[in-house]
């Protein structure tokens, strides 16, 4: 009986699909996320604790809005827009949620080029997704700016119920703030794509760890999440 | 799939990644204080959690001698009383408990106990411990800023906790509090994250879940709650500090203080509460899990016997971590909330009290037909049982809603949690550190010091808490600066209150030998050797100790669980993990 | 052998402390002995499961402590065991949660007859309003608190005006009649607690909270506030009498209304407009 | 379509840690239609305001249409679909507890609303 030391790598074992898979992969040893990086497995489950995040801060505006015995402003006439001599329901509102949309796509096809390892249409479709991204956060610094004009505040508004402003201020603030860790992190990774250092796979300045294309596809996930999260923002806050 | 107990070679796969090629420190500041080492990182952790601890510790005394002896001293004032009691209640549950389980243990055990060299991400993991370090830190300045540390009470409950008849509520306290906390919650992220991914994605060969010692189990079970549940804590002190700082309304309905109006309206202070309970239920659980893990390994280890109904240990961890996401609002019974929501956490509450059970008659079981070694580990250990039985019934009163109407906020609830958790893991934490110290440092703690050290906290934190109960069944509220004269109060409760500070002054004294003997062995202790304990697990097999950073040569191969302890036909009474070969493996009982 | 002797000793001196100590809730006052029953069965199941575990572990230490050659049994698991102790401890769960939920229903379910009483809690003290002859409470509104009016009664509610306000004084309360307590706190939370009731309930800003019992005994009580309220917290005291009936009406026949000490303030003030006036 | 997760290189060549995984490589005209797809969603759903809709036809409208967005992003976009069951549960089933959370603090908020509306005069 030979013990086969370490360095022999063999092909893995054929692993069954399906959910005799999924009792295969938990019992199974070394992974139980079979084919899934340690940066990605890290990726997902930080997004499972995030997921939480802002289902309390959901949590905590639905309460806010259901227990308030103040009427609650309708944000389809707070957040219309004045075009063309009549007001527009929710437009601005609608416009980010396509800007960011599209900036998902754009992402979803840049993970595709890495893979193919095109240095230039990744790094490229990645800037452009930071683009949107950016006017994302413009679009909604001019939201926030609109309202503080006309006079909402965390503390209160014109139109009734304070906590519609608190609300409104920490949940939009903190998905912006998200988007912009995103921006900044995708501007980074396009970096390095564009030098080309997931080919030479050249060490990263920190973690001193090898750099792979693989990285394009984490920072996706974390950029679909923020899209994810938009969506059921825009569903509770701005639909109710 | 692999076999739980036993396996040969040929049914372990191939290597699936390539091993790691470890981060290699340039300098003496990267090796030893920005060090990416896990098992550095550990000490670090340990050190400044148990530092802190002492500070609580103290601030214990003082709580004391105000219960025991009030008036006599004077410098303990009303404010002070209370933000001792906040910060007391605070720093020991989440950055010394916590931080000591997860950070402490779970860094130094995870990767030694899988066979991995290190975590996954030893830059975020080193990053987790300098933002707890900074948590602590900024919770440190606000015993100095002006109007001192909050006293809200470590539940901060609002609108009490930023209003002025509250201390530090109008100044800095409170505020620190809060900064502290999201601190703290974002650093332990970092290390959660690396100890999940190296748990699930980090293992070597032939080490499946089920081979895994039950230490990790809880460890890793209570990271995954804390990583889902640390969330809502931090949404929490997001919202309060808002209400603080920005004068938002998340938790402040219209408020008349001090006969003045204030600018608030509309919120909901019960909002607070189950957000903080949706943390803190979980919480609670995630200083027990790694306890639970711990004590198997130990009773298992020093019983010599394998630990008894390994999967069924496994499934109560699991099962416990689940449904205490669901208990929450039994803390909230008398909160004035929905009356219904008592029939249904009151069953969700007492169910848990079956897994709970099921690992207790486990331990005990696990004693029967064994080999008991009553060394320093063990000791503590079968203190832990007793402690924890005891105030998990308790729990059992608090659980079941009408019971828990007049107990609530009285001294019952305080005894209730000092006896399953200020107590009974702190135990475990010791009988942890008798039991791996020799691995740190290569030397025993001083067995003398030790037995001392043992029979003054068990038996004294037993006498300090078990009687504690009956004054709250007099109907003695907590939180409660003096009692002042009560007619329902006879006076031999005010004698019983001087017994128990007593005894508390005497257990503190004790934790000094102990701390003592901590850095006296480093120097000192006996030498350990490799193996002291002839334990199986894989920390015990590597070819140094202390472990050099790596911790191994070539990377182990993992062949059976870790319970292989009197395997029949076998030579030794432990069969190490990496062990191959199908020596008495128990295969009979296997299928 | 130490470890033997001392766990024995702690099962059974719990057991005779429980027995013979003299720490022991206060003589009841009020209908819920229900809670104290279910505390009792409680006590009885639990502690004879602490005795039994402690005693257990005490004969595993004594009987298969280590000695020279000793080996221990290859024992992995046994499923009928452990099937069965699940089902034990499930079975002595269920034996404390039934009775349990019975009394909360009955706990959260106010008789029809009963009377209602507020309870107002502020930093540190206790105010009381009971409904006048309307037999109903007004509502009442914290923005509307002034020093005039400081329950801030709704002045435009008639069923207000005639409720009779009790100011930091005494509550008394009629011994037999089951009571509502209707529990609101102007500022921060405080919990009405008197332990001779067993009862207790939070009283939060910003809503209403209840509970109700019924007095059976006459006697004077102590309030205690029983929820965290600020450094006032331990003084935050207050005084319940419960009386036979022709005492309750005496006592209440002395109260004052609302609309009176409304009055009182209006006088009040004309009188100091009064004296204002001239000295211009 | 598991079986795209199947073929991997790790093999004996496999390299640097990251190399032993599967490439997650899909065609860009599915990247495309999901697009689609989501701008129609969107549109849909900012129509259900734009319209006016009320009552539960509103709300099953916006919820269903929430879902199928969400849906798409996370099984298409972050390649969810073509994950094997062992991570597709360990990450979508926590969510559930949330759930919870919210149908417990929905009764509550109207608990609390009630208690409001029935005690107090004018609105705090
Ligand atoms: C390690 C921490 C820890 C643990 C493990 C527990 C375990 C339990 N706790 Fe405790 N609890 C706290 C820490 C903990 N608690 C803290 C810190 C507070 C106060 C917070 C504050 O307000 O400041 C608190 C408060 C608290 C309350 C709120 C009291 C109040 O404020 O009014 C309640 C109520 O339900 C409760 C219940 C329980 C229950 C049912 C268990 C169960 O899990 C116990 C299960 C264990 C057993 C039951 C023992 C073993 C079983 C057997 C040996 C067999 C039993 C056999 C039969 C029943 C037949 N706890
Ligand atoms: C793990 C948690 C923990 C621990 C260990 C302790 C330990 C102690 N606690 Fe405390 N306590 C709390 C958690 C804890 N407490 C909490 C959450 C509250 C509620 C606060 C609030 O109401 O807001 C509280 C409140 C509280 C009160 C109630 C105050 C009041 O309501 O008025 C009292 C009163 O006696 C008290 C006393 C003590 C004493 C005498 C000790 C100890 O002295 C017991 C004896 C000592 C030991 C058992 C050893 C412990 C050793 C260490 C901690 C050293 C560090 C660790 C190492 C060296 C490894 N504590
Ligand atoms: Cu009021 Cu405590
Ligand atoms: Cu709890």
């Amino acid at each position: 009986m030979s013990v086969e030391t370490h360095s022999t790598v063999r092909e893995p074992l054929h692993r069954p699909a399906g959910l005799a898979g999924f009792a295969a992969d938990w019992a199974s040893d070394q992974r139980t996320f079979k084919n899934v990086s340690w940066g990605k497995a890290m990726m997902w489950i930080f997004l499972l604790s995030d997921t939480f995040v802002f289902g309390c801060f959901l949590v905590a505006y639905m309460s806010a809005r259901m227990s308030t015995a103040v009427p609650w402003p309708n944000p389809s006439e707070v957040f219309a827009l004045h075009i063309g001599g009549s007001d527009v329901p929710l437009i601005l509102i609608a416009i980010m949620t396509f800007v960011l949309i599209t900036s998902s796509g754009t992402m979803a096809m840049a993970v595709n080029f890495g893979y193919r390892r095109d240095r230039k249409k990744t790094a490229l479709l990645m800037v452009l997704t930071a683009l949107f991204g950016a006017t994302f956060v413009g679009m909604q610094a001019f939201e926030w700016t609109k309202l503080i004009t006309e006079g909402v505040r965390p503390w209160g508004n014109p139109w009734g119920a304070a906590q519609f402003g608190s609300t409104f201020f920490m949940i939009t603030g903190f998905h912006g703030t998200h988007v912009t860790i995103g921006v900044i992190f995708l501007l980074i990774i396009a970096r390095k794509v564009w030098r080309g250092d997931f080919d030479t796979e050249r060490r990263g300045f920190f973690t001193s760890r090898r750099g792979q294309y693989e990285i394009v596809e984490i920072t996706g996930l974390y950029w679909h999440f923020v899209d994810l999260v938009w969506v059921f923002i825009f569903a509770f806050f701005y639909l109710w | 799939m692999v076999d739980i107990r036993h396996g040969t070679s040929e049914q372990i796969g191939p290597a699936e990644v390539e091993d790691v090629e470890l981060y290699h420190p340039h300098s003496w500041w990267t090796r030893y204080v920005f060090s990416q080492d896990a098992k550095i990182i550990a000490v670090q952790y340990a050190s400044t959690a148990i530092a802190i601890g002492m500070v609580a510790l103290v601030l214990s005394w003082l709580m004391r001698l105000q219960l025991g002896f009030p008036g006599v001293f004077t410098f303990i004032d009303a404010e002070r009383y209370y933000q001792f009691i906040t910060m007391h209640g605070m720093i020991m549950v989440i950055y010394l408990l916590t931080a000591l389980f997860l950070g402490g243990f779970g860094n130094y055990l995870i990767p030694l106990m899988l066979g991995a060299r290190d975590m996954v991400f030893p830059y975020a993991n080193m990053l987790s411990y300098w933002l707890y370090l900074l948590a602590v830190l900024v919770l440190v300045t606000s015993f100095f800023a002006p109007g001192g540390p909050t006293g809200a009470g470590w539940t901060l409950y609002p609108p009490q906790a930023v209003l002025s008849g509250t201390p530090g509520g109008k100044d800095w306290g409170i505020i620190l509090m809060l900064s502290s906390l999201i601190l703290f919650v974002i650093g332990f992220t970092m290390g959660g994250l690396n100890y999940v991914v190296t748990v699930l994605q980090g293992r070597t060969r032939g080490m499946t879940l089920m081979r895994m010692p039950l230490t990790v189990w809880g460890i890793f079970t209570a990271t995954v709650m804390a990583l889902l549940a640390f969330p809502a804590l931090f949404v929490a002190c997001v919202m309060m500090l808002f209400d603080r700082v920005l004068g938002t309304s998340f938790f402040m309905p219209a408020i008349v203080e001090m006969g003045e109006q204030l600018q608030h309206g509309g919120g909901s202070p019960i909002l607070f509460q189950h957000l903080f309970w949706f943390f803190g239920h979980p919480e609670v659980y995630i200083v027990a899990l790694p306890a639970f893990g711990i004590v198997s390994d130990l009773i298992s280890t020093h019983a010599r016997k394998n630990i008894f109904g390994y999967r069924m240990m496994v499934w109560a961890i699991v099962i416990i971590g689940a449904l205490s996401f669901i208990v929450w609002a039994h803390h909230m019974y008398v909160s004035g909330m929905n009356p219904y929501f008592g029939f249904f956490f009151a069953t969700t509450t007492l169910i848990i009290a079956v897994p709970t059970a099921l690992k207790v008659y486990n331990w005990v079981l696990t004693l029967w037909r064994g080999d008991i070694h009553l060394t320093l580990p063990m000791l503590f250990a079968l203190a832990f049982i007793v402690t924890f039985v005891n105030g998990g019934l308790t729990g059992l009163f608090l659980g079941n809603v009408v019971v828990d109407v007049p107990l609530s906020d009285t001294m019952f609830v305080v005894a209730h949690f000092h006896m399953v958790m200020g107590v009974a893991p702190i135990l475990v934490i010791f009988g942890a550190i008798y039991h791996w110290y020799p691995k740190v440092t290569g030397r025993m703690l001083n067995e003398v010091m030790g037995q001392i050290h043992f029979w003054v906290t068990f038996v004294g934190a037993y006498l300090i808490f078990f009687p504690m109960h009956y004054l709250g069944l007099i109907g003695m509220p907590r939180r409660y600066y003096e009692m002042g004269e009560t007619a329902f109060v006879p006076a031999s409760a005010h004698t019983l209150n001087e017994f128990i500070t007593i005894m508390a002054l005497v257990v503190g004294a004790a934790q000094i030998v102990f701390l003592f003997n901590l850095i006296w062995s480093i120097r000192h202790g006996r030498e350990a050797g490799g193996n002291p304990w002839r334990a199986t697990t894989l920390e015990w097999q590597t070819p140094e100790t202390p472990p050099r950073h790596g911790n191994w040569k070539e990377l182990p191969v993992v062949y059976r669980w870790a319970y292989d302890y009197s395997v029949p036909g076998a030579a030794e009474d432990f069969i190490p993990q990496n062990q191959p070969g199908s020596t008495g493996l128990g295969a009979e009982e296997a299928s | 052998m130490a470890v033997v002797v001392i766990l024995v000793l702690l099962a059974v001196g719990s057991v005779l402390f429980h027995l013979f100590s003299p720490w022991w809730w206060t003589p009841i006052a009020s209908n819920w002995n229900y809670i104290d029953n279910t505390l009792i069965i409680t006590f009885w199941i639990t502690g004879v499961v602490f005795v039994a575990v402690v005693l257990f572990m005490a004969y595993c230490v004594l009987r298969f402590r280590h000695r020279p050659g000793n080996r221990a049994a290859y024992e992995p698991e046994n499923r009928k065991l452990e099937g069965w102790l699940a089902g034990g401890t499930t079975l002595g769960v269920a034996a404390m949660l039934t009775p349990g939920l019975f009394v909360w229903h009955q706990f959260v379910t106010v008789p029809d007859g009963a009377a209602e009483v507020e309870v107002v809690g502020q930093q540190w003290l206790w105010s009381f309003r009971l409904p006048g002859a309307d037999g109903k409470l007004g509502t009442s509104e914290t923005r509307d608190i002034t020093p005039e009016n400081s329950l801030g009664l709704n002045r435009n509610d008639a069923a207000a005006l005639d409720d009779v306000v009790v100011e930091g004084g005494e509550l008394h309360l009629e011994v037999g009649k089951p009571v509502k307590m209707l529990l609101r706190s102007v500022d921060v939370l405080h919990d009405f607690y008197v332990p001779e009731f067993r009862a207790k309930m939070d009283m939060v800003p910003g809503m209403v909270t209840y509970f109700w019992l019924t007095p059976t005994r006459t006697g004077t009580f102590e309030v205690l506030c029983a929820e965290l309220c600020g450094v006032g917290h331990p003084q935050m005291r207050g005084t319940v009498v419960v009386d036979t009936a022709e005492d309750y009406q005496a006592w209440l026949s002395q109260q004052t209304t609302f609309s009176q000490l409304q009055a009182k303030a209006e006088t009040k003030e004309t009188a100091q407009a009064g004296n204002a006036a001239p000295a211009q | 379509m598991t079986e795209t997760t199947v073929h991997t290189h790790a093999a004996p060549a496999a390299k640097a840690e990251g190399h032993a995984q599967t490439h997650q490589q899909h065609p860009i005209g599915l990247y495309l239609v999901v697009w689609l797809l989501l701008f129609v969603l969107s549109t849909f759903s900012y129509l259900v305001d734009y319209v006016g809709l009320q009552g539960y036809l509103r709300w099953s409208l916006i919820l269903i249409f929430m879902m199928l967005k969400a849906g798409l992003i996370v099984a298409i976009f972050m390649h969810m679909a073509w994950e094997r069951l062992a991570l597709i549960y360990a990450i979508l089933l926590p969510p559930l507890l949330v759930l919870v959370f919210v149908a417990l603090m929905a009764s509550e908020s109207h608990y609390v609303l009630f208690s409001r509306l029935t005690f107090f005069g004018a609105a705090p």
